[in-house]
């Protein structure tokens, strides 16, 4: 069964529910204004500054994130140029220096969308925003300790993708490929990060279920291509015909080691994660046996969004259940059979989101382990 | 056919160079001699194209030219010899002389080492040198060096149609008397082809070799000298201006020391290599002078006393006491002093004013907790300025921006103020003009009148002879003959060459 | 008011006039609160540039600080919960520990220091690693508070932050001008040869030069730790080219004997107002990173004192 | 950023020493490399499996040989590049900017042109290494001409190629995937891919440029000593700006096998090859302060390094002791290869 068809299914499902979400919105911001506390405790803002703050512009992944963060902009009747880019470089210490020097250039009016680079460093970019008045969304990197809902209505949101399951789900599609027995290894991303873990998780989870086949090594390789690539070299040396599959931690990591096998003449099945276009290519050509799609463009349209309408006062973030204020963003399996179908529908043709649709593609609130 | 007119040249607070005419017959040899600060190397620097005059004009054979950098002046002839050693030390003897003209041994991009070498060959050969020109130029001695130099330069003679001009800086500072005599003949050889200009601080030299002498003071020519007209002692005295006491060395002033104290006792020391089985005794208020050309292991003992170098062999004591740790911390907690040949780079701190130089090496009596004591510095440096006459317009003042006598005073005051017991002196006037090293001498009598042990490597034989208590003659690394010093009963310039080499 | 007189001035007039440009195209920037924001948030980075001038003002380079800071931020996370504020001496004591190990490498095995404290902090990376887990780590909220939560508050509207940083500044001025160490320091630098002929231990001058740096490095790991609430091994990635960056446009070449910490607070002030101007100016996201480096060309070309760097540039 | 001065006044020369000295990095190459198996025979040991020593290495194969080679050649590129900038006492830290720069416009003329190097694009090889000597020339022109120190030029100018390969990008990676191009890695000949060959072709005309040619031994004379080699009439800043010039055209190549190796070009291509290449350079017995040393040298320094990096995975030593290991290693591959008698002192 294709993944894809339930998903829009899904989508569409909701876009039905376009006039009945939005009204909420609507209707729940009137309410708010009449039945609310003072105006004063939570500032509305009439057109605050959207800002979008990211690790980098070398990853296909965050441009995904950034071109929803562009359309939701645009779907607000304004240019491209309006969203304001914020970019980490990969430095915790930037990520926060830059999100001070943008709250005291906008006096906290500011709708921020940030993936905070690392994990500890949400709390003080939270604690930043809500002190200067601005509504933040995070996305990803957060502490396992720090909730929206501690904060009233100025941390508007946490997505996260729960990677643990689709990556079980993926090593299983691999495992069945290999027929159940053998070795495979795990190319991870930069340890310590949670998405990292996770994936890597799910392979060990789904490892359960197959008794016979060994997981010969796991390695991180920085979610980098020249690095797996290294990496890749490094356990074929180790252990050459062994590795009947590779798992990787996401798609660059997959084609440094597609790479890898290539040099050596090895056809061995990978599954990766991500689904960046590219890859879907790959899926579609056979050379990748699965990726998983998390729809980077809408989880970085709905986060500034969700921080958006919350600061012009569409709606009350303390006001919604737990479940709105965390939770997981959507998946989609590619395999061989649907990639062409997904190529069409999301790649080619990205689907025009409703950006007030906040929760519709949403995967449930997020689980603390 | 080579022509200075009305040069003059501006630094920044200096007038360096004031109306300079200078002119150059052919083949003709040129003294030009000066005190150190006169504007020697400024107008050297003019001439082989590293500096442009601000006014004036250079002409060869009545041309006019104008020489932007030292290639230019090359194209022109001009070629020259560097004081500072100018090789590269870590080039092939060939590589050097060849270098920046690499071009002639160049086919289709590649360079033919074969025909270089061949050529090197022949270059080596006008200044009889027979070394393999692939010798790595560090491995050369300082003589050598020198001789590479001048086979380097007189590349020019193929390169150039014309004649050539070619200035010797200083060429002899590091020869021992042979290779003088040997390089003395090498240019009067060459007159044929190539007028030579001559700067040395030995005024005999000069005397010896020049047709004729540019006097050069405070950036004026004031006077010239035709060679058979020519006198030390005048010459000495349009230099410096006044009147040079005639015993130069101060040696009446010399008192024989009559201390029994022994300061430093060398007992069969040899460090593998540079020197073997040296002994000694330094006593109190005695200078004690090592001869020897280089490599014959002089600056090496120096070197061991003050602890920068561990002897292999032997017992070296400062006091009474065995040295059992070598290092030169060590060496200054023993209260020896070390002014070293380097001044520049290893006497001062270029950077730091003069205060600051001055307690480096005591900075364990200026500081409280570790912090230091400006006043108390500030104070000692100005009443070291006063009593060695150092002219500095403030403590305060870069010792890189002082004239290099003052430098050397306060070096010499840094180990003063810091109560050394045992002073080394590495060729402690090298570089310095006549006035300086009267001072420097001057010093050197009062630190041993107070009973300071001194230990030198002289510039000149005329130096440790004129300075010395004692004086030990060193050969290829072997104590040759010690000779007493006393005055009076001193021994001739002879008899401690016949045993250098 | 000759050229010449202001020539050591240069970085600070770099500094005045990159602010008067950025607060001339958006006048928010001049505004007092706001900028003692941007001020106490570069911080970390300024504690680190700090430690990394003594590096580079006896001539050599300290590559390790970013892993220090690395090791820092796990271990301040890991043991904070044991020994609360005291956590402190264990980071300054790691800190000195690797800061020596690179001084001793660099001065007794002869290892560039370009080399020895990159490896060095490879060493460093290794720990972070190992007692990491390799996973992002966090503090316990109601530990931290206890034992760094003042370093976040306020008084008279001035962040702590800031008052620690000025003490450390100052701190590290005196170090530098008025001890004997910094009298060392400034031998070694200008002219090293000199110094071991007057007797000093230059070895121990360098040794300690690098322990500073470590010193530093581990105390802006700690703040930033602090900070962030947590640790791993990569919190503090990206620090290392803004702190070179910070202490060569401050006006502290390579070249050694030039320069100083106040120099350096300089540079950071000049780094921190290029990086807000990205953010004032709205400049482009994809070419802030190739803005930031023509900036850095031009200031640097501008700000170097030539005079200093005597003849030959390499 | 170093300043040595040759040690004592004595030109003495050990020449057993400094035979040894010479081939040090040469002897660190090989004990890596009979090391790793012994890890393999001991672990092999313990399980009780037969185990040759050498003989039943993986590590110790033609295989491996071939991977650690792949894994080498773009960083062996670069490397050379940047020694030639080290002989000269320079340095140059642009390499991550240029390589980007030069492999994503390599990447666009390559496809713009057709896309397969039977037709017109194979112009985009030049055109990549001239864009690299570009980059380089400009990197020498500000340094020379304006007197700025080359670590600070090279560092802002390594920014500025970073960003300006973003600025061409926008962040998207290019796929490279033309048979003929990619044959550089997956045509093999005597068991090496192609890209070994052209980097042994490169490192031939490295070494000849070094040796053979006016420029090459220019530099040996601007890092022997600057001041006297101006003196001697040499043109020090030409002499410079073709340094930085050359260095450029390598970082491309460097690009190009990087592009080759991956198939990919992106404003990542040039990550993580700065630190790496320089210490390549200095294991390789290139001190860095000028003068001495080469490219052969960088070529071993560059095998010691992808030999510690291959072989720590190949005996599988934990992650996170990988990069502590590295440094060990490397500290003391430097201090093997340092004659240290001639040297008073480091920076």
């Amino acid at each position: 069964m294709s993944f894809i068809k339930k998903f829009i299914e899904a989508e569409t499902f909701s876009r039905r529910n376009f006039l009945l979400a939005s009204a909420y919105g609507i209707s729940g911001a009137a309410a708010m204004r009449m039945f609310g506390p003072s105006p004063i405790m939570a500032a509305e803002y009439n057109d605050p500054t959207i800002a979008w703050s990211y690790r980098n512009r070398t990853n296909p992944y965050w441009n995904e994130i950034v071109s929803g963060g562009e359309a939701f902009v645009e779907s607000l009747g304004k240019s491209k140029g309006f969203l304001t880019h914020l970019i980490n470089e990969g430095s915790s210490e930037k990520s926060l220096a830059d999100v001070k020097a943008l709250l005291a250039k906008t006096n906290g009016e500011l709708a921020l969308a940030i993936d905070t680079n690392d994990a500890p460093n949400a709390r003080p970019v939270v604690e930043a925003c809500v002190d200067a008045g601005a509504y933040v969304s995070t996305l990803w990197n957060k502490t396992d300790d720090l909730h929206p809902w501690d904060f009233g209505d100025h941390y508007v949101s946490h997505m996260s993708w729960s990677d643990e399951g689709p990556a079980e789900q993926t090593a299983r599609i691999l495992l069945e490929a290999i027929g159940g027995k053998g070795g495979v290894v795990h190319l991870g991303g930069i340890a310590s990060n949670n998405p990292a873990i996770e994936r890597l998780n799910g392979l060990k989870n789904a490892l359960k279920d197959y008794p016979d086949v060994e997981l010969l090594d796991a390695q991180p390789a920085d979610w980098d291509t020249q690095k797996a690539n290294q990496v890749m070299q490094g356990f074929i040396t180790r252990y050459g015909d062994e590795i009947s599959g590779v798992h990787c931690a996401n798609d660059t990591i997959g084609y440094g080691v597609l790479e890898a096998l290539r040099a050596e003449g090895m056809d061995v099945p990978i599954v990766t994660y991500d689904g960046n276009p590219q890859a879907v290519d790959l899926v579609a050509e056979g050379k990748i046996l699965a990726t998983v799609f998390t729809n980077p463009h809408w989880g970085g349209g709905i986060t500034a969004s969700l921080a958006y309408h919350a600061a012009v006062g569409h709606f009350k973030p303390s006001e919604e259940p737990h479940e709105h204020r965390e939770f997981y963003g959507p998946t989609i399996f590619i395999t061989p059979d649907d990639a062409l179908e997904f190529k069409a529908n999301y790649l080619e043709n990205v689907p025009t989101y409703d950006w007030t649709d906040f929760w519709g593609p949403s995967n449930g609130q997020i689980m603390y382990k | 056919m080579f022509e200075l007119k009305t040069i003059d040249k501006h630094f920044p607070g200096v007038h360096a160079l004031q109306d300079v005419d200078f002119h150059i017959h052919r083949g003709e040899i040129v003294g030009l001699v000066g005190e150190n600060g006169a504007g020697k190397s400024t107008l050297m620097k003019i001439i082989y194209g590293a500096y442009q005059p601000d006014g004036g004009t250079i002409e060869i054979d009545g041309k006019s030219v104008r020489f932007q950098n030292p290639r230019q002046a090359m194209d022109n002839g001009i070629g020259m010899v560097f004081q500072e050693q100018s090789l590269i030390p870590n080039l092939t003897v060939m590589e050097n002389i060849f270098l920046g003209y690499e071009n002639q041994f160049v086919k289709f991009g590649v360079i033919n080492w074969q025909a270089m070498s061949t050529a090197a060959k022949e270059q080596l050969a006008k200044v009889k040198l027979d070394i393999d020109p692939n010798t790595i130029t560090m491995e050369l001695s300082f003589g050598q060096r020198q001789l590479v130099e001048l086979a380097k330069v007189l590349t020019l003679e193929e390169r150039i149609q014309g004649h050539l001009v070619i200035l010797l800086d200083e060429p002899t500072s590091v020869l021992a008397e042979e290779e003088v005599n040997l390089l003395f003949q090498i240019v009067r050889d060459l007159t044929k082809r190539a007028s030579f200009i001559f700067i040395s601080h030995r005024i005999d030299e000069v005397l010896e070799l020049s047709d004729r002498i540019y006097v050069i003071k405070d950036g004026k020519i004031v006077d010239v000298v035709q060679h058979d007209e020519a006198e030390v002692t005048a010459i000495q005295q349009k230099m410096v201006g006044r009147d040079i006491d005639k015993e130069y060395y101060r040696e009446q002033k010399q008192k024989p020391y009559n201390s029994s104290e022994v300061l430093v006792t060398f007992d069969n020391v040899s460090l593998d290599g540079i020197y073997r089985n040296i002994s000694f005794d330094l006593h109190a208020g005695e200078v004690l002078t090592l001869v020897g050309t280089e490599g014959s292991g002089r600056e090496g003992i120096l070197r061991t006393l003050y602890g920068m170098e561990q002897c292999t062999s032997g017992s070296v004591k400062i006091k009474g006491e065995k040295v059992t740790h070598f290092s030169a911390t060590a060496g200054v907690s023993r209260s020896i002093g070390y002014i070293p040949r380097e001044r520049k780079i290893e006497g001062i701190v270029n950077g730091m004013n003069v205060y600051e130089n001055m307690t480096l090496s005591q900075l364990k009596n200026f500081r409280y907790l570790g912090v230091m004591n400006v006043p108390k510095e500030k104070s000692l440096a100005t009443a070291w300025i006063e009593r060695l006459g150092i002219k500095t317009p403030s403590v305060y003042k870069d010792c890189g921006d002082l004239s290099g006598g003052n430098q050397q005073k306060i070096v010499l005051a840094k180990w003063r103020s810091g109560g050394s017991e045992i002073i080394l002196l590495d060729h402690p006037t090298r570089g310095l003009d006549i006035g300086a090293k009267e001072d420097v001498y001057e010093m050197i009598r009062e630190m041993s009148d107070n009973g300071i042990g001194i230990l030198l490597v002289a510039d000149t034989l005329e130096e440790a002879i004129g300075l010395s208590h004692t004086i030990m003659v060193l050969k290829d690394g072997e104590f040759q003959k010690g000779f007493d010093c006393k005055p009076g009963s001193k021994p001739s310039l002879y008899d401690l060459v016949h045993h250098m080499i | 008011m000759s050229f010449k007189f202001l020539k050591p001035y240069f970085p600070w007039i770099t500094l005045v006039m990159l602010t008067i440009i950025v607060g001339i195209a958006n006048p928010g920037f001049f505004s007092p609160a706001g900028m003692i924001i941007l001020i106490a948030d570069i911080v970390p980075l300024l504690i680190m540039a700090l430690g990394m001038t003594f590096a580079i003002y006896i001539g050599g380079i300290d590559l390790s600080v970013q892993q220090i800071a690395n090791m820092i931020t796990v271990i301040t996370t890991v043991y904070l919960a044991q020994f609360g504020i005291w956590v402190v001496f264990i980071v300054i004591g790691v800190g000195a520990l690797f800061g020596t190990l690179s001084g001793y490498v660099t001065t007794r095995f002869y290892v560039p220091s370009f080399v020895s404290t990159l490896a060095i902090g490879f060493v460093a990376l290794s720990v972070a690693k190992w007692l990491s887990g390799q996973r992002a780590l966090y503090m316990d909220a109601t530990f931290r508070d206890n034992s760094f939560g003042w370093v976040f508050g306020k008084t008279w509207g001035i962040p702590h932050e800031l008052i620690i940083a000025v003490v450390l500044v100052l701190l590290v001025w005196f170090l530098q001008t008025r001890m004997s160490f910094g009298r060392a320091l400034k031998a070694v630098g200008s002219g090293e040869l000199a110094a071991v002929a007057s007797g000093l231990n230059v070895n121990r001058v360098k040794i300690l030069a690098f322990c500073v740096s470590g010193i530093f490095a581990a105390i802006a790991g700690l703040m930033f730790s602090v900070k962030l609430s947590g640790g791993d091994a990569q919190l503090a990635n990206g620090f290392l080219l803004p702190a070179i960056v910070a202490v060569l446009v401050g006006g502290t070449p390579l070249t050694g004997g030039v320069g100083g910490v106040i120099n350096t607070v300089c540079g950071t002030l000049i780094v921190m107002v290029i990086r807000a101007a990205m953010v004032y100016l709205e400049v482009d996201a994809t070419q802030q990173q190739m803005v930031f480096g023509i900036i850095l060309i031009i200031a640097i070309t501008l700000t170097i004192d030539r005079s200093k760097l005597r003849g030959i540039v390499k | 950023m170093t300043e040595f001065v040759t040690g004592g006044n004595s030109p003495h020369i050990n020449t057993l020493r400094n035979i040894i000295l010479k081939w040090a990095p040469l002897f660190v190459l090989a004990s890596l490399v009979l090391l790793f198996p012994i890890f393999e025979w001991l672990e092999d040991f313990w399980r009780g499996k037969d185990h040759f020593y050498l003989i039943d290495s993986r590590f110790f194969s033609i295989r491996n040989a071939s991977r650690i080679a792949v894994a080498a050649t773009p960083g062996l590129m670069i490397a050379i590049g940047v020694t030639f900038i080290i002989i000269m006492g320079s340095i140059d830290l642009s390499m991550e900017g240029t390589v980007s720069v030069s492999a994503v416009i390599f990447a666009f003329v390559f496809i713009a042109l057709g896309g397969t190097l039977a037709g017109w694009a194979w112009l985009a090889i030049p055109i990549a290494l001239v864009v690299g000597g570009i980059m380089g020339f400009i990197n020498g022109f500000i340094h020379v001409m304006f007197r700025v120190p080359s670590f600070m030029v090279s560092l802002a100018m390594g920014f500025v190629g970073t960003g300006f390969a973003l600025v061409l990008t926008g962040g998207d990676r290019i796929r490279v995937e033309d048979e003929l191009f990619r044959s550089l890695l997956t045509v093999r000949w005597l068991n090496f891919p192609i890209m070994c060959y052209v980097a042994m072709l490169a490192l031939l005309v490295a070494w000849f440029i070094q040796s053979r040619t006016t420029i090459g031994r220019n530099f040996y004379a601007v890092g022997g000593g600057e001041e006297l080699a101006i003196a001697s009439g040499l043109n020090v800043s030409r002499v410079r700006i073709m340094g930085f010039t050359l260095a450029g055209i390598f970082f491309a190549l460097g690009a190009l096998m990087a592009v080759g190796r991956i198939g990919i070009a992106e404003t990542a291509t040039g990550n993580n090859f700065m630190f790496i290449s320089i210490t390549a350079v200095v294991v390789g017995g290139t001190a860095l302060w000028g003068g001495i040393g080469g490219v052969l040298n960088t070529l071993v320094g560059v095998l010691i390094v992808n030999v510690i990096n291959n072989g720590m995975v190949v005996i599988g030593l934990p992650n996170w002791l990988q990069d502590g290991v590295l440094g060990v290693l490397v500290i003391t591959a430097v201090v093997l290869s340092t004659n240290r008698k001639t040297i008073s002192f480091v920076k």
